[in-house]
């Protein structure tokens, strides 16, 4: 019998964005996503080392190993991805976090833990590659598949489907997106936005399975999106610009200024529409659903709220690079507990 | 009545006494829960205790938050023993539901103080019974009515005290150091304790034979529980991210242990938290939690009981194989499923050394006393660190929540053990960094932290196969070199965990190995199979899994060797057999209590004799 | 080159043939995953079977959807051997990818069939090369350009069965049965194979010796993959509710399941479904719904792998203690954490066996055979409900997945074990209904179903404390009391599993034990170690957990026992060393295979003649 | 020592809706539920025995010892009561099945089964008897705990509060109602209504818990909620009437025709509410959160949609009971798969 080779090749030294080669299948949306991922952080000028990755288990969870070499990475368990993250954030607040995760993965084994990392505002962008199935255990359906949606294998789906920007929006969270992972414009500059959020930047990316969901009647595919997409926002990322400034006229454009300094662009398509009222995120996400329309851009975004490391008040210093000295209490510290307990 | 009934009888006969009965006795305290008796039960305690005598307190209490009944036990005992004795010589019987029942589980010649209404002098006659107004005399001494529930039980403390002989200077020390920042509730408690002393004085005539005499044996001493010790403990290990879901009986390690963050680790100037403990969403979270701190540098842990434990078990084999360092605190008590959440075992042994499917073990601690609860928990993050692999303290609910005796903690000599971490520098000198070779051929890989910039410090964590460079693989070869190395780290941390405590008498035949509280009964139990029934014995405790070489030396230099433990099933006996050699597993025999009452001397010792034949 | 590649060499050499080979080799095909070759391998590995010759197929797939190197093993054996071979006499390289390293581990001799355009025949001289223009070949056979990746695959079907005489009417036949609907596509791959046939009649010289000879050994068996013969076990056990959440390797199970049920199990007039098949949400949820079912009388199972396991362990000690029926069906892949989810192991055993914190110990079957995945499947219902328990049936990967030729099924001729179930008549016919209580010494108690109106019925099930009459109870007695009852029920099932299957060697001072898929590697070691080494040994299979007695008799009987099986640890010789007398635990020898591969005879026998002191 | 007498008494044989004597607190939110619960069932005169009683663990999972005792019932491990009563209904259809949960056995640990629960439209009802805190394991606070209350010990609670009902609602549930324990009259009327419906009945009861949350600060305390509750729905409960639609004007009253062919009347205080419509819904509940106020009444109510039992077209009789000629197929059903097999 043949020994088995080493997958992935090991990355490319030479660019420190890039990863190893990807093992997805050809044309899987991940791609895509990865290759935006890589051009977020390339042109933000975010130095790999700074960067951690988290991810979960699936075909999306993988896909951390084809971007960003230069990262530490951790690929967890199926489903609990949030809760490591935490911690590492917790460790050390000096990482810019990225978790990418599948619906499966968040929307159904998951949802506990993505429930309340929203409720923490935990300083992460966390991407879920939607694609409405199990990709890596073959194309059952995820949480995410829509009513009434038909697999390869003919079975319907008799369930409603989670909307996860919705779920967020109403959870609490700070930064709500959605994207498509063909659209590359859009994409990137969500991910640029994304990025420069404090606090926990939710952005669920249609991704379609090539292999088990590309057919009719999944909301899902390619082709699908390609009909229904209507962009609510066009994002534009604009760098370090002054305006902060969100209270704007329907029909406009506002600038929002992000914790970093840099801006977001938001373009309202909906004279209604207010970025920064979560009760109209809730009912344009609610109205697009009933008219089974995908709403893309970005739904909803305060940048004033706390981020789970403020609401724990911790030292500046990443907790895991302190020193002993700070660590430790002193000698006096024990006697004085000792003689309490006499 | 129940068998434990009759044997409770039966002890009674054999320790009864003839004349006065100085510092040796067991005090219950039987009320409701709910209704404040815990300060009153505290004080008591304290009192006898900074009268120089030995005392340990264990309570007993339902699942549920108020009105069930509840008894606290207070063993006075001049040796120094600090084991539950199943006997109980002085009953307070506050509780008119329990009352009945508690009385019949008197020894003959108990002394009753009782609540006036209740009438219980038919029940039994050879009881001493001393009856108390006390509806009447609280409310003497508290006017406010809605505070008078409260206070009321301060005075069984006087009446004790003038019919022990406990001295009330001592009981008014204790009381103010309890209500340090409430005086005014201070002064009010005191005045109930002393209605009760001169209702005493005045009404009660002595007729028992207990009595509370000075002495000098706990000069110097403190009384703590062992989860707050073990929070202390991990205070001084620099713990930096703690999380937790909350669970009895370990919900109080982290709840003493945000007290101490908040006193001994909080910024005095930017007022910030050199901590974060996080009560997360369950028990899955709060490992993971733990783990993704663990893997990005921190000194993490987590605690929880039974049930966590179980929902733990994925990641725990996920962190054995990515190896992440991770301290686990377990704090026992009745399994399986839910359990008796308010009753203490020592059955999560298997469990814990095994956690996870596939192949899977850790490594144990097992602090049988607060002190080891302190100091096992700075060993516990240095051996998380240094195997960069799950320690569990496996603690359990009569260690945690109760009061125990112990000689002060000594502050912590050795430094942090942070273990194989390689700094940029040290990636600089090194040719090639290999997250899961075996460098040094102890099994232990070295790693680096995220954060570290050096470009060849990053690499990939998974639970899935990897090669030694941390890259994706299934190759048949990477995998069995990866499970091999885990093993032999395993083997490594077998010689440097904690050795067993071992007391060895040349003269006997018999050997006992013991962990965590079972040690206290066996302790008093070997005194007694020697006055009693000449049979002498050594005594080896296990501080650790796995285990150390010294076990196998010790059981074969013994005829016979028991292994007593709070189980059903005998999971250290079952994990030392798998350890031993076969000849060496053919003296061992299983001692087990496990009715979720912390285990006595008398459960040691007769099952014993029964298996050595002697009665 | 691994060490594993030497032995390969070496085994080449043994068995390094110089005339024809007849129906004794192992045939490999090289491609990558996605690429469509399922259908030719199992056309192939069928015709070989039509033709009455014994064949096995084992796929080694990458944990992935599409794109990387997949492996195809048909073994060819005249004697009927099951197991992996590790030796490749016959390889089909599709995939450059993979090619150069697959030619390296040939034994010497071996034939290869490539693809016209990789010139690998530089490589090594002492193989017999054909190389065939598949590319071209597909073009004429289908003109159609989207379809001719799919059909590609067909044509080393046509190449080999001219190279090694499989004939095409078989090969016809079996295309036809897999492409029963769909005679288009049959036709279509038939013309593929049929080019490939033709090429090699044309251009191909047979230069090797392999040949496939028809003979009478398949006649009336099956070939039937171990997922779906336990779900064809689980139809006609009558489940009616059945949970799972996708995993590798277990998800075919409930996938076939679904597609029996939908065939035998829906009333044809209405419509209905007599069963609820439902996907949840984790694994967690899974076993939960099974056990709510269990609990409600519903015949009831969830199927998983490792890590399912492993987050299940709270809830089984749940049904442990509340006494719930539930079969869990563990497909074993290698562990530990998420692991390697395409490998095959056996290391749950000791977590599934001791599965939850506590004191719990659960009822394993053990399956070595697709004929077991279906009998044990029938078996773990009854013994479920028998037992009120969860019983697990601990399966694997490479039972599981592959394709194992089998005798046909036998219809069951016992009736359902309902177990003891009180109606509401029998009810009124007895005094007391006492849930927890043994009425009958085997530690089993009676339940009620919820549905049964009788004003006794009715009981509260919990997790936590409960006395005989299933009231919450704290008392130590009551507690006590019930576990000892529910140790005497495992001591019950003791006798009632399925008892190992012996074959006894009157002269044989080894003896061997195994259990699931290790199987198939001892039967065929032990023909190896008679024949090539003298050795006579005798045989112990294992088919369940709680050990039975005749297992220490058996080891008794020898001087030395192997135990074989697929683990790091011996976790099934560590069970046997905890179950049985020292004595005999002193005679145990550990044998074990971890490489994520089926155990391989190779690999048994070495160990053995290591131990053994035999080169 | 003393053996533990038996908790608690068994219960009293000659009512069989009332269950054994409580061990909760006196004045525990939970004691009053019991009692509304006992009423319910007695009122619409379901017989005991055809109730299945399922709990997590809490002190409000302890409840359904102390009401219908002879029902049968399972108190199963924490947070996971869901998954156990979806196994059972699905194995005995006939059941009513009542689920009691606790706000951190639903919201905390148990929020991943409450949502798939709810996808699933389960027919069961289901109460969570919410205070805010973790009662049982004294009063650490629970994913329902205003953000900003302050808990007995002191702590502060800084993470936003999970909106169960706005959850449900968004999820697709099919009754959605908020109560209060203290309220006899809306709260019996609402659980009569809610054990009419087929799907799954979801009532989130504020349920103050006097020891350990009763105090400033907490939304959840007897006070907080008694000056802070704004009815927004009166519900009255009338057996079997005729009306069907309810398509009706503002301002008005309107009577919900229920599947076992009673009625629940609703109340519209507010002109703009419709209990039918899911975004009228979730306004109302984010309006009332905005303006920290707490909304009782049925905020929305399909009674159209299929139950998990009908999207599994599951035979008429109790899968539990069918007999062995139902469920073990043919000799020729083995025979023809054998053949295949060949
Ligand atoms: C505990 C556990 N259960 C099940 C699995 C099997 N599993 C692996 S990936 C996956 C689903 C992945 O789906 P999704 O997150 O949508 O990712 P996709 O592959 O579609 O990108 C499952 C069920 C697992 N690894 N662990
Ligand atoms: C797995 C697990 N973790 C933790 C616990 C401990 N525990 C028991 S009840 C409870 C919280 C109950 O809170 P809630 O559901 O709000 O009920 P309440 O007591 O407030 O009514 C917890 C954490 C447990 N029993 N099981
Ligand atoms: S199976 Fe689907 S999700 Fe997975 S890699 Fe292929 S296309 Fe992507
Ligand atoms: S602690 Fe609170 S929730 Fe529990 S019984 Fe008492 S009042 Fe009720
Ligand atoms: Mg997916
Ligand atoms: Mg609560």
């Amino acid at each position: 019998m043949s020994t088995i080779t080493i997958l992935p090749a090991p990355p490319k030294k030479t660019n420190v964005y890039r990863g190893s080669k990807t093992t997805l299948c050809a044309g899987c949306g991940h791609n895509a996503i990865s290759e935006r991922i890589i051009d977020a952080f390339f042109e933000l000028g975010i130095e790999p080392a700074r960067v951690a990755k988290f991810s979960g288990i699936g075909c999306s969870s993988k896909s951390p190993a084809y971007f960003l070499s230069q990262s530490f990475a951790i690929n967890a368990v199926h489903g609990r991805m949030p809760s490591v993250a935490t911690g590492a954030i917790l460790a050390n607040r000096n990482f810019f976090a990225l978790g990418v995760s599948g619906d499966g993965d968040t929307a159904s084994i998951g949802i506990g833990q993505f429930v309340h990392m929203l409720r923490r505002n935990l300083p992460i962008v966390y991407i879920i590659e939607d694609n409405g199935v199990y990709g890596l255990t073959k194309g059952q359906f995820s949480a995410t598949a829509d009513a009434g949606s038909k697999s390869k294998s003919g079975v319907t789906n008799d369930l409603p489907a989670i909307d996860t920007c919705a779920l967020a929006v109403d959870l609490g969270a700070t930064f709500v997106a959605r994207s498509f992972s063909g659209d590359k414009k859009q994409l990137l500059a969500i991910l640029k936005a994304a990025i420069s959020h404090r606090g926990t930047a939710m952005i669920d990316v249609i991704s379609p399975c090539v292999t088990f969901n590309d057919h009719e009647g999944s909301t899902k595919s390619y082709s699908y999106v390609k009909d229904h997409e209507e962009p609510l926002t066009d994002v534009d990322y604009i760098p370090y610009f002054e305006n902060i400034d969100v209270d704007y006229d329907p029909g406009t454009t506002v600038s929002v200024r992000l914790h970093d300094g840099s801006h977001v662009r938001l373009r309202k398509l909906d004279p209604e529409y207010n970025p920064t009222s979560r009760r109209s995120a809730l009912n344009l996400l609610r109205e697009a659903r009933e008219k089974k329309e995908i709403l893309t851009g970005i739904f909803y975004l305060d940048t004033s709220a706390k981020d789970f490391i403020e609401i724990l008040d911790l030292v500046d210093e990443p907790l895991a690079s302190l020193p002993q000295e700070l660590l430790r209490p002193p000698q006096e510290a024990l006697d004085e507990v000792m003689e309490e307990l006499r | 009545m129940a068998p434990l009934d009759l044997a409770v009888q039966e002890e009674e006969k054999l320790s009864k006494p003839t004349e006065k009965i100085i510092n040796d006795f067991n005090i219950q305290v039987a009320t409701v829960n709910g209704s404040g008796s815990q300060t009153a039960n505290t004080v008591l305690l304290r009192s006898i205790f900074q009268m120089g005598v030995p005392v340990s307190g264990k309570n007993l209490f339902p699942s549920n938050i108020a009105g069930l009944p509840t008894w606290f036990t207070i063993r006075v005992s001049k040796k120094g023993y600090l084991a539950r004795r199943e006997a109980i010589d002085i009953l307070v019987a506050m509780n008119p539901e329990s009352a009945r029942e508690d009385i019949f589980k008197l020894v003959s010649g108990a002394m009753v103080v009782h609540d006036e209404p209740l009438s219980l002098k038919s029940l039994r006659d050879d009881l001493v019974y001393y009856a108390v107004p006390f509806d009447k005399l609280v409310a003497t001494v508290c006017p406010d009515a809605k505070l008078r529930r409260l206070v009321k039980n301060m005075i069984y403390d006087g009446v004790l005290a003038k019919l022990l002989g406990i001295e009330m200077p001592e009981i008014e020390k204790s009381l103010r150091k309890q209500f340090r920042k409430k005086p005014k509730a201070a002064d009010l408690n005191f005045n109930a304790a002393k209605a009760g002393y001169e209702y005493a004085e005045k009404h009660l005539t002595k007729a028992d034979p207990y009595v509370v005499e000075r002495m000098d044996l706990t000069k110097g001493k403190i009384i703590i529980d062992g989860n707050s010790a073990a929070a202390l403990g991990c205070v001084f290990a620099g713990v930096t991210v703690a999380t937790w879901y909350p669970i009895t009986p370990s919900s109080s390690l982290c709840e003493s242990l945000i007290e101490y963050l908040k006193r001994y680790r909080v910024d005095k100037e930017t007022g910030k938290a050199s901590f974060a403990v996080v009560q997360a969403e369950d028990e899955l979270a709060a490992l993971g939690m733990a783990i993704g701190a663990g893997w990005a540098g921190a000194r993490a842990m987590t605690s929880t009981s039974g049930p966590g434990i179980s929902l733990m078990a994925e990641f725990a084999g996920f962190a054995y194989y990515s190896e992440v360092p991770v301290v686990i605190f377990d704090i026992q008590r009745v399994g399986p499923s839910t359990g008796l959440p308010t009753r203490t075992s020592q059955s999560d042994i298997l469990s814990a050394a095994f956690l996870s499917h596939g192949d899977t073990k850790h490594i144990l601690l097992l602090p049988a006393s607060v002190e080891e609860c302190f100091t096992f928990s700075l060993e516990a993050f240095d051996l998380a660190e240094e195997f960069q692999t799950p320690v569990f303290v496996m603690s359990d609910l009569d260690l945690g929540m109760n009061n125990w005796m112990s000689d002060p903690f000594q502050y912590p000599t050795k430094p942090f053990h942070r273990g194989k971490v390689l700094s940029g520098e040290e990636l600089d000198r090194v040719k090639e960094f290999a997250r899961y070779r075996d460098v040094d051929g102890d099994g232990i890989p070295y790693r680096t932290l995220p954060g570290n910039h050096h470009p060849r410090a990053p690499f990939f964590t998974r639970g899935s196969g990897h090669n030694e460079w941390a890259i994706y693989s299934e190759r048949p070869d990477d995998y069995v070199r990866n499970m091999d190395r885990l093993a032999r780290k395993y083997e490594t941390a077998r010689q440097r965990v904690p050795t067993p405590a071992i007391d060895e008498n040349s003269k006997a035949k018999v050997g006992l190995i013991a962990y965590g509280t079972s040690h206290w009964a066996v302790v008093e139990s070997r005194d007694r199979l020697l006055a009693a029934h000449d049979l002498e014995t050594s005594y080896l405790r296990l501080r650790a899994v796995p285990l150390n070489h010294e076990l196998e030396d010790f059981i074969r230099r013994h005829d016979r060797v028991y292994v007593v433990e709070q189980n059903r099933d005998g999971q250290m006996h079952d994990l030392i057999r798998l350890e031993v050699e076969p000849e060496a597993a053919l003296k061992l025999r299983s001692v087990r209590h496990y009715n979720g009452l912390p285990i006595s001397p008398r459960s040691v010792v007769e099952q014993i004799l029964a298996q050595e034949g002697i009665d």
